[in-house]
């Protein structure tokens, strides 16, 4: 690889990016175009008015106009699309990166500063971009004798697994989620499972005390605040009957869970700040007692990942409190359809004498539906997606409620100070595991007095 | 006693200049100490709020423990020492205070005391030798071990005779010494 | 509507592996245009973080959390508590005789917890 | 290292050092450590808890004491502020009392009055630095850049009267250096009047905080006994019971004309440390309020100083109350124009002498706590 910085000539500059491509170009031709080929024997594709979309037929589409709009929305229902684009990785990194600018700017203003000012013109808007190059352009330092394969791997492991998180958040109607799970419930606590597991990794690989200190405090974390996580939820699968995430949202049509549950949802929310490692329990990186903790090694745009997963995580914990508790994506629907009348029949417009001379019908209105029915047909059920309406008034309500709960995240950093680790510990196994307990026996209580369940009042 | 013609005291002391002014309550103090040693303790001076008494070094830790058990002296603030290369002698003076007794609380004693000073320095294991206080006032261990690194007295009976500030590759003269002389000035 | 397929489960694998595909390029592009001295290589930069000082002892040494009673718990307690989903989720469609005995389960969990740190805590061993 | 003198603190049972010792981790915190400052603590731990410690101060010492012996008594006021710039004015007031006892003026009674008020504002802002230090120490960080900000006010002022922000090198032997400016009351009341009503908000979100009094009361407790036998001094003292204040015991200048309180705390834990300077702040700000009533409104403010003077041939010890304590200067002068010995006492070099006592036995996460709470400033420690 060519570097730049040192005794900089544009020649071997030039002959860098040369050398570069050449061996992308090579790459490409020798492995990438026979392993999409033979993909392409296995995945099926779709098909668009009764032809099998191949490369060659989309590219020919590209550029008829009738065309592109079917084009455009096979796109958007592939998988390829929600992994990478909307409720998936696009979607999370564009919130992370919300939420960080969110974060400096309310700390500044809640400790009488500005914050990031000028990069960007309008309220250092472009701060995080700036940051991210310069860590992008930072060397990166292994420490000697640690072992690099681990050390590698555990900031790219650590966003793969807060992107897994992500992917088992449904964000909006009619099945808007990556991975949608009968079982969504205990795949996120799975998932969960694995971030002490990088992180005692990435400690115990770095080779130095700092980090292995905080590994260990991670762990002693992931002690003391799993079972009370899990706990915490046992109650709204009980009055839900079903460990499905979108079903838990829809089970919330007419009232929050959070009404019923508030212990529950007090429970989960502490837990969540100390699984997310956020002030007041950000331990395994107390940076007065254990210089980084099991940040302390990475440097450059490794601990450029490691943020990147860290607010990942937080979008997905706001995201899944949202869900449980909040209602996901319920709400008052923004822009209601208009009537069925008049997308399928049009209203009849009379003249003085009262003959109708003229039928004015809506253009489709769902800016991707098929049909003007399609709304009607996904009420009565009949359709596997969602109508263009639902799914922007859901998204919205779900992001309006997902950043209200990232804000009560972000909120205790400038009002508390770090706590210590017996006292983590302490209040982990001695007040967070009754308190679900009793929220546990409040759910049953809801059932057996009849008031929530099958044939109960609500 | 056998030593005393190697401390001459450097200054002839005019004590009865002072006595003449000297405020009652510090001499009463004083009188307790110089009652009990008579001749190995020598009243510098007595002025208000400030006294001070030189012990010879044999007797340092004597005339310290009878301060702590008969006076309400606590506690040493500082300790200094000073090079005298003219006589040939390093001097440490500890500063004793009050913090129980209100009445002396204004009170600062100067415990001094002088040591034989050696032309090449070899700290720790020459003549430049003393008592630690440490097991009387426990306030000086610190002192006593900057002292030690700056001046090269090394206290005996002192647990933890080694380098406070000095970085650890010092190799050159104890720097407070006058004859290690400053860069450039 | 449900997802039943294998192709639900593997979607999540699929994220995983776009996330670190996707971070991988980063990394890549980091290394190549990063400032490194290849030829002249600095020992002292490479060394453990330790506060500018000249590291003492192994980074992975015998390390002893005082906490690990805790931890001894959670290896009993966790399972139990992911065992209570089992009954949750099911629990609409059971009959209402069939909670006695997971509520005496609960009992003997809770009880059992409560005896372990009440005893933990006596003999104080953190 | 061991102390057989104290009684050591009951260790939790299974931490017996000699048993252990194969699992004792070595930390170096400091001098590149967030919570260090310019000093190392040599830890060892076993697991959460410190089995000992050991300070290693000096990475910035800067030979004060023997610079002091090659210049003369004027020369040698810029420099000795800098152990502590940002008390400056307190740490050059035992030296400044010191010569004109050697040199023999009197000061007049403006000048004096001038020099309480700015050694009290100074006082104000050291602690409103070192209090933004010790949230940042815990995790708080707004309780880092509340002080921070509002310690502006205070510099701002000291701006106005002395022409620099933080080395102000204000004191000189026989008075100050240049006068108030002439609406100088008026904006001193207001500033001061408004600072104390801001840092009495602090309770709010620091003193008050329920997690803050979790991690800070009853760690690193000091009782009475041991304080006054490990010489600690300042807050420290206080904060375990010692009624001991020189400005009340030993005044200098005019402040026994000035009505000083001293704030006592019973505790002696990390808590009553930490909660003595902020207390200070306010009574700081009730003696600047005195001051401007009392204080002469015009006359001289210094005494002409004859060029290059000589001390007389004595010794002189004086000490003053600073931010971190009481601050001695021994001046041993030899009728020359520089001091023959001079030796600074300060209060972080004397309230250190605690720490190793105080972590041990301690948790690992109380160590910023502590080790902060003694009103430790590194480079006055070196000096």
């Amino acid at each position: 690889m060519s570097v730049i910085a040192p005794k900089f000539r544009l020649g071997y500059f030039l002959k860098g990016i040369f050398d570069n491509l050449f061996w992308i170009i090579t790459l490409v031709t020798l492995a990438g175009i026979p392993a999409i080929q033979i993909a392409l024997f296995f995945l099926p594709l779709p098909i668009i008015d009764g032809e099998i979309l191949t490369a060659y037929l989309a590219f020919t589409w590209l550029f008829n106009p009738t065309m592109q709009i079917p084009l455009i929305k096979t796109l958007l229902y592939s998988d390829l699309f929600r992994i990478a684009a909307f409720p998936g990785f696009g979607f999370a990194a564009l919130i992370a990166a919300g939420t960080i600018f969110v974060e400096r700017k309310m700390l500044a203003k809640l400790q009488l500063r500005v914050g990031p000012f000028y990069c960007g013109k309008i309220e250092g808007i472009l701060q995080l971009a700036g940051d991210g190059l310069k860590l992008i352009s930072k060397e990166i330092i292994i420490p000697a004798k640690a072992d690099k394969p681990l050390f590698w791997a555990a900031p790219v492991l650590f966003v793969g697994a807060a992107a897994a998180f992500v992917a088992l958040i449904p964000v909006a109607p009619g099945g808007w989620v990556v991975a949608d799970l009968d079982v969504g419930l205990l795949a996120v606590f799975a998932v969960i499972g694995f971030f002490p597991i990088i992180t005692i990794l990435s400690a115990w690989s770095a080779n130095s005390k700092f980090p292995f200190i905080g590994g260990i405090r991670a762990l002693h974390q992931m002690v003391s605040f799993e079972i009370p996580l899990i706990l915490s939820l046992l109650g709204v699968v009980i009055l839900t009957g079903t460990l499905n995430l979108s079903e838990i949202v829809e089970s919330q049509s007419s009232f929050p869970w959070i009404i019923f549950m508030p212990i529950g949802a007090i429970v989960f929310f502490i837990a969540m700040l100390a699984e997310l490692e956020r002030i007041p329990f950000d331990l395994p990186e107390a940076e007065s007692e254990i210089v980084a903790g099991w940040l302390t090694e990475f440097s450059g745009m490794m601990y450029g990942l490691v943020q990147l997963g860290s607010y990942l995580k937080l979008y997905a914990f706001a995201a899944l409190f949202v869900i449980i508790f909040l209602g996901g994506w319920t709400g008052p629907v923004f822009w209601p359809p208009l009537e069925t009348e008049l997308i399928t029949e049009g209203i009849p417009i009379p003249n003085y004498a009262g003959d109708p001379i003229l039928t004015v019908a809506t253009p489709g209105l769902p800016l991707f539906d098929k049909d003007p029915n399609e709304w009607v047909l996904q009420q009565q059920g009949e359709l596997m997606y969602t109508s263009g309406q639902l799914l922007i008034s859901g998204v919205i309500w779900f992001v309006l409620k997902t950043v209200g709960v990232i804000f009560f995240i972000l909120l205790p950093r400038g009002v508390f100070p770090r706590i210590r680790i017996d006292m983590l510990l302490h209040i982990g196994w001695y007040k967070l595991i009754g308190l679900s307990f009793v929220n546990i026996f409040i759910a049953l209580g809801l059932v057996y007095a009849g008031v929530i369940g099958p044939g109960g009042i609500l | 006693m056998s030593t005393a013609e190697t401390t001459p005291p450097p200054k002839a002391t005019p004590p009865e200049k002072v006595e003449a002014s000297a405020p009652s309550f510090e001499k009463s103090f004083i009188d307790q100490i110089t009652n009990h040693f008579s001749d190995d303790v020598e009243v510098e001076y007595i002025k208000e709020n400030r006294t001070r008494v030189n012990v010879k070094k044999e007797k340092i830790v004597d005339v310290a423990k009878f301060i702590k058990d008969n006076t309400p002296f606590d506690h040493a603030e500082s300790v200094t020492g000073v090079d005298f290369p003219e006589d040939k002698e390093i001097g440490v003076i500890y500063h004793l205070g009050s913090y129980t007794d209100p009445a002396y609380s204004k009170q600062v004693l100067a415990l001094a005391t002088r040591v034989p000073r050696e032309e090449n320095p070899n700290p720790g294991n020459d003549s430049t030798k003393l008592s630690s206080l440490r097991e009387i006032f426990y306030s000086v261990e610190f002192h006593e071990r900057e002292i030690f690194e700056m001046l090269g007295v090394y206290f005996e009976g002192h647990p933890d005779n080694r380098r406070l500030l000095l970085p650890e590759d010092w190799a050159d003269l104890p720097p407070l010494r006058k004859d290690f002389t400053n860069k450039g000035r | 509507m449900v997802g039943e397929s294998v192709a639900s489960y593997s979607n999540v694998l699929l994220m995983f592996g776009f996330a670190c595909a996707a971070m991988i390029p980063a990394l890549i592009i980091s290394r190549m245009i990063s400032p490194e001295n290849k030829k002249q290589p600095n020992p002292v930069k490479t060394l453990p973080m330790e506060c500018g000082q000249v590291p003492s002892g192994a980074g992975r040494t015998h390390f002893m959390m005082q906490y690990y009673a805790y931890v001894l718990m959670f290896v009993i307690f966790d399972v139990m508590a992911i065992f209570l989903y089992a009954w949750g989720s099911s629990l609409l469609d059971l009959p209402r005789t069939a909670t006695l005995p997971i509520i005496a389960f609960l009992g003997i969990m809770f009880a059992a917890m409560a005896f372990a740190l009440n005893l933990s805590k006596r003999k104080d061993i953190w | 290292m061991t102390d057989k003198l104290i009684p050591t603190k009951q260790m939790p049972p299974g931490l017996q050092v000699d048993q252990v010792d194969d699992r004792i981790m070595t930390l170096n915190v400091g001098p590149q450590h967030p919570g260090s400052g310019h000093m190392r603590i040599i830890v060892r731990i076993d697991g959460d808890y410190i089995v000992d410690a050991d300070p290693d101060p000096g990475y910035v010492h800067r030979g004060e004491e023997k610079m002091a012996e090659a210049r003369n008594y004027i020369l040698n006021i810029p420099h000795l502020e800098r152990p502590v710039i940002h008390d400056s004015c307190n740490i050059l007031y035992p030296y400044v009392l010191g010569v004109e006892d050697l040199v023999g003026i009197e000061v007049t009674e403006r000048a004096k009055y001038i020099r309480v008020i700015t050694a009290e504002l100074n006082r104000c802002i050291y602690i409103q630095y070192w209090l933004a230090i010790y949230g940042i120490f815990l995790g708080h960080s707004t309780m880092f850049m509340w002080p921070a900000g509002d310690r502006e006010l205070l510099i701002d002022l000291m701006e106005k009267i002395t022409g620099a922000r933080v080395t102000h090198s204000y004191f000189i032997p026989g008075g100050v250096r240049n006068d108030v400016p002439a609406n100088f009351e008026d904006v001193c009341l207001r500033q001061v009047n408004y600072f104390e009503k801001r840092i009495k908000e602090y309770a709010d979100v620091f003193y008050d905080n329920p997690i803050l009094k979790a991690r800070t009361e009853d760690t690193g407790v000091l009782s009475r006994e041991d304080a006054i036998r490990l010489g600690t001094t300042g807050s420290v003292l206080r904060a375990s019971g010692v009624d001991y204040d020189v400005r009340v015991k030993e005044p200098y200048d005019v402040y026994d004309d000035l009505d000083v309180h001293t704030n006592v705390l019973k505790a002696g834990d990390s808590y009553a440390r930490s909660k003595i300077p902020w207390l200070d702040m306010i009574e700081s700000c009730n003696i600047i309020r005195q001051a401007l009533e009392k204080m002469p409104k015009s006359g001289s403010i210094r005494t002409k100083l004859k060029p290059n003077p000589k001390g007389k041939d004595e010794e002189v010890y004086r000490r003053v109350e600073s931010g971190r304590g009481a601050a001695g200067c021994h001046i041993i002068s030899k009728s020359k124009p520089e001091p023959y010995r001079l030796k600074l006492s300060v209060g972080s070099f004397r309230n250190l002498i605690a720490l190793p006592y105080l972590l041990k036995g301690e948790k690992l996460g109380n160590m910023p706590a502590v080790y902060w709470s003694l009103n430790y400033w590194p480079v006055e420690a070196d000096r």
